[in-house]
């Protein structure tokens, strides 16, 4: 679908919790890159499940057992189908891409990392894609080494390869910053580790709703999701991995269905995905993330991407017409998602993020859970508005009216 | 007969239940029961097909460029089943196997006992069967 | 609320799942050890919440954010009161009874065991409870040690004080059996445990809509639940735990809101819950789960353990009468949750399901995820009937009448 | 004036607003600039009241049986409402600081403020004032 057909009053229709309002004026919701709204058919679907359906999973001999495990793994085909994953096995549902991440460290890189082996991370990491690797480093005696960016919040690339070696055994970048919107060159990021051996993990948190993914012709060993930055409930996360690299990983958490035979001497673990699914999944939650997929590619992620990035610039050149040095923004990379950080001199963000609430403009502000980013910025935290399909254009002018109200009154 | 002849007439045979569930199962568990004793050399750990709660045991020879099936389960209700694929299946071309489009399963009312991978043998074994015809037809 | 003012009929019109068909009978629902069912009171949270408040927690200066925080705290402070725990920051949320007892396993076990320690579960432990153990002490080279049980299906205490020693650290013990329905002397295992300086953890999965918890009268060190098996959406859990256990135990899972500062040379860990509570939590069902817990409050335990005792006792007497000695119950404990495992001479639990399941009647049939205690039995497994409080007298009716047909059969 | 008259008084001035948020906020923000200046030695990370964006600085002290209270935050909200706190306690015996119900926070609308604990150091600054003078009703 092209973007010039998108009809965002129809798919605004989809989401009830838009048409409300806050603080007497319509809600106006730019947090998206912490979480985005749902669709009615996820809401409906969640609720058919629990008034039609509902059962544990896998083991049961009883119609609502066998409709739900059903269900279930419908899903992780949609999850198979959306990343292009070889195998709907390679695809294995956890809560987000936190407990993703925290999974690959805990499995692949207890068993493969060694004293002195080196890590790879960036600057512009969220805190899920630094504090596991740094737990995990600082267990084996790994050393974690940072890529550093450069002032528009552009990776370092020359940085990058001079960091690579063939001490390196993992790199784990993100895709799309959540602070700052850069998307990094993720494929030339691969292609490189390969080379001196070492395996990628992407946090996809911030891609999955943006932009289009194959993890076949990416290459990649392991991408992380959340699904409710992607339009799906919380407490849904997806870990992809390749089979080569999950079949020789040892089990995360022990339990449930996670086991082929279980005695008190030895035990034998199952096949993935269930090695990885320890306990009662959230069952519920993964059987109307399907919907949520599917609304998306119903849209397309082209159409998505271009809307988002009207939006966006729309908002940039807005700020620009202020003619103002007192704002400022941060993340102006070439490649961006739909995300901008900015700052109002001499105004703290909590401030500005209380006076736009006012105005029922929703934005997030602080540090984004990236402190050494903004560490790298000598700041704080920022405001960050981050966009998703079904805002408008009229929405990001209620925005730019608040911000110039703000920058006129001192 | 053919697979289709065959197909059309255990739909028949079932239609007398209607959508009585139960008396479906009684019957299949009959039918289990006059499946050709599978002889006890051939269940052995190498042609035991595992589902999570019922094992199946399927032996598969060939003679005179056809494909047969010896099989046995440790449930009934399954032994049912694999006791209608081999009447199916069992003396066809491997090609033909391949072929066979098992739409009786579905209108019958048993395709939940294909559906959730998991809870037993008789998915497996359907693979099983194929597999074996299929890999006959590369050779 | 006395049980003999409970209104069953009134109770069902709160769950819209159990007014459906099943191959062309009324669905009977006994498989609610596996999971419950939910009232419509948590299905229609669980949609209000997504149609009207969803936003990311905690940090948000806006006021989706505020909502959905303050609701998400509310249900923190309904399990600090459902299970009288001293303060709400010792309740943490988790997926489930299986995450809950891996990040006790991998956080207290990992810092605090050692090699040559004891840590001591039951033959009836389900594999949630079995496995996380095993991983730990295999790692650090603690040994795990297994009390037997009676024929009936009641833990050998004799055993259990000769295997309790100054060695035991740990003892993981489940609170009622997930197959046989026993309620074992959780009390005297805590006593005797802390006598020998052991902490002891509970596994209330079958507990928690069963029977009363008191957590500071019991003086249990860490107990575990699981919403879905307390008429709550799937993907939530509880980890009670105490707060000077909590406070020196090192974090879970890295990332998120489980920091205080970041930095890639450091981390200090923010305070309880939030320590343990890395990535975006599954909000949606955390805050509909409150509706849960309220619904087994407003009934009352005392009335809901009752009435379910009367259920399994009707169950117990139809078998008798049958007379038959061609069917064996599994589990004759004198305190026991209604739940009863059973097999027919001859059949496999697997046939016996698919032919309750003709009739509507959906049992659990398999292990159980207690391979250990099948082993124990010589069997591999059993037909599980479990009640919950929305389960009627005519329902057992029919599944005993499904069952006499079944032996009458053969 | 009793912290009753000043609350009234508050909640009087704040009416003027109705439920135009905005104006309150920029009002506020009016109000916190009049807070007097607190001593840069009492601003110390003794007296920090750390929320999770925004800090309070608060430094209690006593005179003829009075608490006193010196404050600043580092954004302008909190320190509108902070100003207003001072106004409301500072100076009132530690008894009647505990006793004081702080209705006019709801009732000017700023309830949100010391909902969600940890967006602010607000919430924790109320529960640092009532702590101080707690403690000093025990003595
Ligand atoms: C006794 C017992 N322990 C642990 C579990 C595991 O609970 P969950 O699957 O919700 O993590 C269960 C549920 O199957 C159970 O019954
Ligand atoms: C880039 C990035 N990585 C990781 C995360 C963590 O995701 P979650 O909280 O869903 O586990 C987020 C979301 O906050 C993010 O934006």
């Amino acid at each position: 679908m092209n973007e010039a057909s998108l009809d965002i009053i129809s798919i605004r229709n989809h989401f009830p919790i838009l048409h409300q309002q806050v603080n007497g004026h319509p809600l106006v919701y730019f947090d998206n890159a912490a979480t985005t709204q749902k669709p009615i058919e996820v809401i409906d679907a969640l609720g058919d499940y629990y008034k039609l359906h509902n059962a544990n999973i896998h083991r049961g001999a009883h119609a609502l057992a066998d409709r739900s495990t059903g269900f279930f793994e419908d899903t992780r085909k949609s999850v198979q189908q959306f990343i292009n994953a070889k195998e709907a096995a390679e695809c294995i549902f956890t809560k987000g891409v936190t407990e993703s991440i925290n999974l690959v460290a805990q499995t692949y890189g207890k068993a493969f990392l060694k004293p002195g082996d080196e890590v790879l991370i960036s600057y512009m990491e969220h805190h899920s894609n630094i504090v596991p690797w740094q737990m995990i480093c600082n267990e084996i005696g790994a050393q974690l080494k940072v890529i550093p960016i450069h002032e528009n919040g552009e990776l370092d690339m020359e940085a990058f390869y001079k960091l690579l070696s063939v001490q390196t055994k993992i790199v784990a970048c993100v895709w799309a910053s959540n602070a700052l919107g850069t998307i990094n060159p993720v494929k030339e990021i691969i292609d490189a580790a390969h080379k001196v051996g070492a395996i990628v993990l992407l946090d996809g948190a911030q891609a999955g709703s943006h932009l289009p993914i194959d993890v076949q012709q990416l290459d990649v060993d392991f991408l992380t999701l959340s699904g409710h930055k992607l339009y799906g409930p919380t407490g849904v996360g997806v870990l992809y991995g390749k089979r080569k690299l999950l079949d020789k990983m040892p089990p995360y958490q022990g339990g449930g269905e996670m086991i082929k035979e279980v005695s008190f001497e030895s035990t034998t673990y199952n096949e993935i995905p269930f090695k990885f699914e320890a306990g009662t999944p959230n069952i519920g939650d993964v059987i109307a993330f399907k919907y949520a997929l599917e609304f998306v590619s119903r849209i397309g992620k082209e159409a998505i991407i271009q809307w988002e990035s009207k939006l966006l610039n729309h908002f940039n050149a807005g700020i620009n017409e202020f003619g103002s040095n007192r704002i400022k923004l941060f993340g102006t990379a070439k490649e961006k998602v739909a995300v901008q950080s900015f700052l109002i001199e001499g105004k703290h963000p909590f401030d500005t993020g209380l006076l736009l609430d006012a105005k029922g403009i929703a934005v997030r502000t602080g540090h984004h859970c990236t402190q050494p980013l903004m560490n790298f910025f000598g700041i704080e935290g920022t405001v960050r508005a981050s966009f998703a399909v079904y805002n408008t254009m009229e929405e990001v002018d209620v925005l730019l009216e608040s911000l110039k109200k703000m920058l006129n009154r001192k | 007969m053919t697979s289709t002849e065959i197909q059309n007439e255990i739909i028949e045979d079932f239609s007398l239940f209607e959508e009585d569930m139960e008396s479906k199962l009684f019957y299949l568990m009959d039918l289990g029961k006059k499946l050709p004793e599978m002889p006890l050399e051939h269940k052995t750990e190498e042609f035991i097909v595992k589902g999570c709660q019922s094992k199946v045991w399927l032996y598969p020879f060939k003679q005179d460029g056809k494909l047969f099936f010896e099989a046995d389960s440790n449930t009934e209700i399954t032994k049912g089943l694999v006791s209608l694929l081999v009447k199916i299946l069992s003396g066809k071309t491997p090609s033909e196997i391949v072929e066979t489009d098992l739409y009786f399963i579905e209108k019958i009312g048993m395709n939940h006992m294909i559906g959730s991978q998991r809870s037993n043998g008789f998915a497996s074994m359907i693979k099983q069967m194929k597999m074996y015809a299929f890999a006959l037809t590369q050779k």
